[in-house]
């Protein structure tokens, strides 16, 4: 059978599977449930500084294409994220996304990680539905070329800069992100939705971000652009449910593909199915491991 | 989002109402949904008839079951679901033990498989959808047992073939420690957590990365034994751990 | 029953429901089907200057969530447009859709199409296909800026500007490009599509525009955040496949909608199901007129 | 995108190919594919055989068709499909016309339906599927009558009920100005022309708001009478009208 180990930057995963920032990975008892069921890593909400509840319900709303969500960031704060995860046993397999509304936020977040053992960081510089952090920070070049330098030089984190695609230019982003290890590509779509009865916005926030197999065309877009671009690890994200999906991903250049409203398709079987699902393509192929179709589409 | 016209609001007690409403509903006993307040939020409601036309029962609580309390006949109601799996089929003896507003989840059992029903409130004037045989305990003894229902119950565990639990966490979280676990009675639990999504991707619900909506609401106590998080301490809206009172580690 | 009669800046339309550009318009005799078959308006394919082949096939590639397309403007050049238009009977019904690279291109296409007696012109400053067209033009502030007011100060057509999604900054784009009578929202996403077993991409230009029901979350989020900021006319356009897509748009401020991948889906009896559908609901929930719904979920 | 993989290519003649292919199609008679060439183009293609297993026939003419001809068995053959709508099921005496590759579209109804073929090509060279009792007509005389399919069929239209026509748009032209329109036989016509989307939204086929690809490919011949465009001009790949030499207006 075809070897469907993976690298990003210098992190090595068994399969290329990940779970994606946000869905199923607050609790440090569902990201071990996720590892359990085969995932090859996961990636924890995004973590603040202070202790955040979120929006207030409906912050999810399912459409014919996809997911709307504006769950708001709800996290408990750098703090009480230390205290549930000091001990936690998988922290190789983790990687831990922060968000914050300037430089200094994301590097004092940066070090407590770091600190309690953590070796990877997910920046998320792309929530497209909370103000003042996300993709508000995310779109400012300057800030996000400091937020990774200053992680970079300060921790020895490996670190994944998570890219919004609600922009006009989004190599400039991955440019001024250049010093990151990788590049997570895509973050949900700005969208939103309404319920014509009531004539009410389906999420409470209003506007949420959109994803699900509806963003996959976007998604494979953005991972092409930049890796055509830049060359650079990529980990797609972006309406993966069934490993015809996380194919095309890796046909474009991504080194390891996310997961997160497949989830909702799929639950946690969506793992093996997806991994199964890679084997069987290369082998069917005669492709001996994954690396050998990384990027393959790609002229560079 | 489906949404559906009220049939009939009923006030049950001072603060308990039922409401059904037109809905070809195609649901299980023990099921939920995600009842929505346009413009408001959306939050989970058990099914307490799961037959035409079905309905919930509520307690007003905040402001989302103050707005549900108003509605009238002919109002719109919106809700997603129904979700979560459901209570097992039963065989032999039967025991229905609820605690507040827990009594709605079982409810949808009643019409199928007769039993008894032991039911707990805070008072007498708590009480709701109270039928003939009930077996009542109150904290104040204002009607029934004086005393909790898990009290009124435990020693009859062996009675019954099948006990099936809905109530707040500290409530089931006694029973799991007053029963003598070498008991055969098969005994399920239907659990209640903070839920934001009702349908298991954003993990507000999880107990030891179990998803009360979508593993559950509804387990053995064999599963709930396993969950070391239970009864132990629950998460807040941010996700923070929050431990209940008498567990404080 | 419910009018659904509809104004767009000076145009009065007898229904909103309005072919979009670039679908089974290329031809007049299709046009004059689209308003047989009940469309309220039609937009023209876009028309440029020179003649254009377009890319060579394959110019679509159907996804699971809606339509990728590179067709590249191909358009007979607006010599042979106004030979084939000149004496088309349903000017006063058809908004002539331009595109160009720069100014002066812009001016000259309104300016022929108002010789020959078209009063409306759609800009397309989106199309996210072609090289110095499009929405490469569309993104650039002074020039969108200059295009509009110079085709407003020397001709009298109205002018509807469709704008780009794909920035991240749509405001400041609907503000560059306030003078024009209405706006059109949206364009289709940048995209791509992969075949895995031959690791090709799916269209001949690699790159092409998303469109159909997978757009309409990210379509509403622009016509919403259009309407709140600036109030005008707009028209709709973006995955709307049945009634109900048409009201989620009305009610987020659009005064008329457009249609073009359900064409795929329904063929030309989309017109007739989506305008009585919008007629139903008017009645059913008790409105008089569509403009009672125009805006209503948007607090101004 | 459907893919399949080659069973079988067939050299025909000087230029033209069968290639059959391992795929269950459900196709009516008269239905094509748009056949892909990974990294090149798609092209329509009529399906020469619709049972299993299904098999398309053509000449090379350019890059794409000239790709095709060199797949062997095994090799992977990409396309998505069948389009278009089929010829109406005929009753009593039966006559097929096809002009050039035209044969491989009527070729679909051989097997249900048994006519009398008639065959037009420029060279006896050219021609290519026939069969015993073909009724052959080439340009030069090589083979069979000489002269157009149109003239050789003409004078027997009133022996057949049904007749199905397929060719370039000058041959079907030439028969609509030659035939005597008061004939009871029913004909129908297979049209094509340049189709980029095959599906009925990029316009590229249309004759007089008429979809090719969509509404067609087969038309009555009081359909493609309505056409006044039909014979007269087709469209460019760039949507440009450019006149059928011999009608130039
Ligand atoms: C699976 C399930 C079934 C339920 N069935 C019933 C029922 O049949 N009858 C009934 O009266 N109550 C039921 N509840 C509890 C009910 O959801 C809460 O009482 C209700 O959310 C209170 O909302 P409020 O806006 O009136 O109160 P507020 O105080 O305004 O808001 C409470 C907020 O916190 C959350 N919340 C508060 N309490 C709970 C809780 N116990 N569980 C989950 N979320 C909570 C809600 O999401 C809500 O947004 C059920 C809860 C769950 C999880
Ligand atoms: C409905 C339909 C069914 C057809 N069935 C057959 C068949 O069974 N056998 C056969 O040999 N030929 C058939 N043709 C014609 C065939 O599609 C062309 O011969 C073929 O496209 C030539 O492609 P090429 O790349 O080899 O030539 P090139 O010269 O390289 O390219 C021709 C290009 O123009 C277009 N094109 C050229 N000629 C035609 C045409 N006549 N119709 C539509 N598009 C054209 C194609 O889209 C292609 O992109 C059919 C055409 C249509 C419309
Ligand atoms: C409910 C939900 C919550 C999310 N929360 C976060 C988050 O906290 N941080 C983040 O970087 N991305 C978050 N995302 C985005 C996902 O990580 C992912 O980028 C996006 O959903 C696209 O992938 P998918 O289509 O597989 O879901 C969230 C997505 C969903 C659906
Ligand atoms: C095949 C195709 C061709 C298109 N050509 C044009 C065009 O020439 N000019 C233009 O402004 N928009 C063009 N568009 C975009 C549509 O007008 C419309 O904005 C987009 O498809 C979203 O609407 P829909 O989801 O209803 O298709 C094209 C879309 C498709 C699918
Ligand atoms: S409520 Fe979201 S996972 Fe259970
Ligand atoms: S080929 Fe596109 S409409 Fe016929």
């Amino acid at each position: 059978m075809a070897s469907i180990t993976t690298s990003v930057g210098s992190f090595s995963l068994e399969n290329p599977v990940i779970l994606a920032s946000g869905i199923l990975d607050e609790t440090s008892g569902s990201i071990l449930r996720s590892l359990r069921s085969g995932a090859g890593a996961v990636v924890t909400k995004s973590i603040g500084i202070s202790e955040r509840k979120g929006y207030s319900t409906p912050v999810i709303s399912e459409v014919g294409t996809g997911l709307l969500n504006a769950v708001g960031l709800s996290n408990p704060g750098i703090d009480n994220f230390v205290e549930e995860y000091k001990s936690f046993p998988e922290k190789k397999k983790t990687i831990v996304s922060i968000f914050g509304g300037n430089v200094e936020e994301f590097v004092t977040l940066a070090g407590r990680i770091e600190e309690i053992g953590f070796d990877k960081v997910e920046l998320n510089l792309s929530c497209p539905h909370v103000k003042g952090v996300g993709s508000e920070v995310g779109q400012d070049l300057d800030m996000v070329e400091e937020i990774v330098s200053e992680i970079k030089n300060r921790t020895k984190l490996q670190v994944w800069a998570k890219l919004t695609p609600n922009v006009t230019d989004l190599i400039a982003l991955a440019k001024a992100s250049e010093k990151a290890d990788a590049y997570t590509l895509i973050n949900t779509l700005r969208a939103t939705g309404v319920e014509i009865y009531s004539r009410k916005f389906v999420l409470s926030n209003t506007i949420g971000g959109y994803s699900g197999p509806g963003i996959k065309p976007v998604a494979l877009r953005a991972v092409y652009d930049v890796y055509k671009e830049t060359g650079k690890s990529i980990v797609g994200v972006g309406g993966i449910t069934t490993w015809q999906d996380a194919i095309e991903f890796f046909l474009l250049g991504a080194r390891a593909i996310q997961i997160g409203t497949a989830l909702l398709y799929e639950d946690y079987s969506v793992y093996s199915k997806v991994n199964q699902g890679i084997k069987k393509y290369l082998d069917d192929e005669g492709f001996s491991k994954l690396e050998d179709i990384i990027g393959a589409m790609v002229a560079r | 989002m489906n949404h559906a016209r009220v049939i009939d609001i009923v006030k049950e007690n001072k603060d308990v109402f039922t409401l059904s409403f037109d809905f070809s509903i195609v649901a299980k006993p023990g099921q939920f949904l995600m009842v929505w307040v346009p413009g408001g939020k959306e939050i989970p409601m058990s099914l307490s008839h799961i037959t035409s036309p079905p309905s919930i029962t509520f307690r007003v609580f905040g402001e989302t079951t103050k707005f549900l309390s108003g509605l009238r006949k002919g109002d719109r109601m919106y809700f997603r679901g129904p979700y979560g799996n459901s209570y097992p089929e039963p065989s032999g003896r039967i025991a229905y033990i609820a605690g507040g507003t827990g009594l709605a989840s079982v409810y949808s059992m009643l019409s199928k498989y007769i039993g008894d029903v032991f039911v707990g409130a805070r008072t007498k004037d708590d009480l709701f959808l109270l039928k003939k045989g009930f077996k009542i305990a109150t904290d104040d003894g204002s009607a029934g047992f004086k005393g909790t229902v898990i009290d009124l119950f435990v020693p009859h565990v062996d009675d019954y073939d099948y006990v099936f639990v809905c109530g707040p966490e500290p409530m089931a979280k006694s029973l799991l420690d007053k029963i003598d676990r070498k008991t055969k009675t098969k005994i399920y639990f239907s659990l209640e957590r903070l839920m934001k999504c009702g349908v298991g991707i954003c993990d507000s619900c999880s107990v030891n990365g179990i998803r009360i909506c979508k593993d559950g609401t509804i387990f053995s106590i064999e599963e709930v034994l396993k969950m070391n998080e239970f009864g132990v301490f629950k998460r807040s809206e941010s996700g923070k751990i929050e431990f209940f009172a008498k567990n404080k580690r």
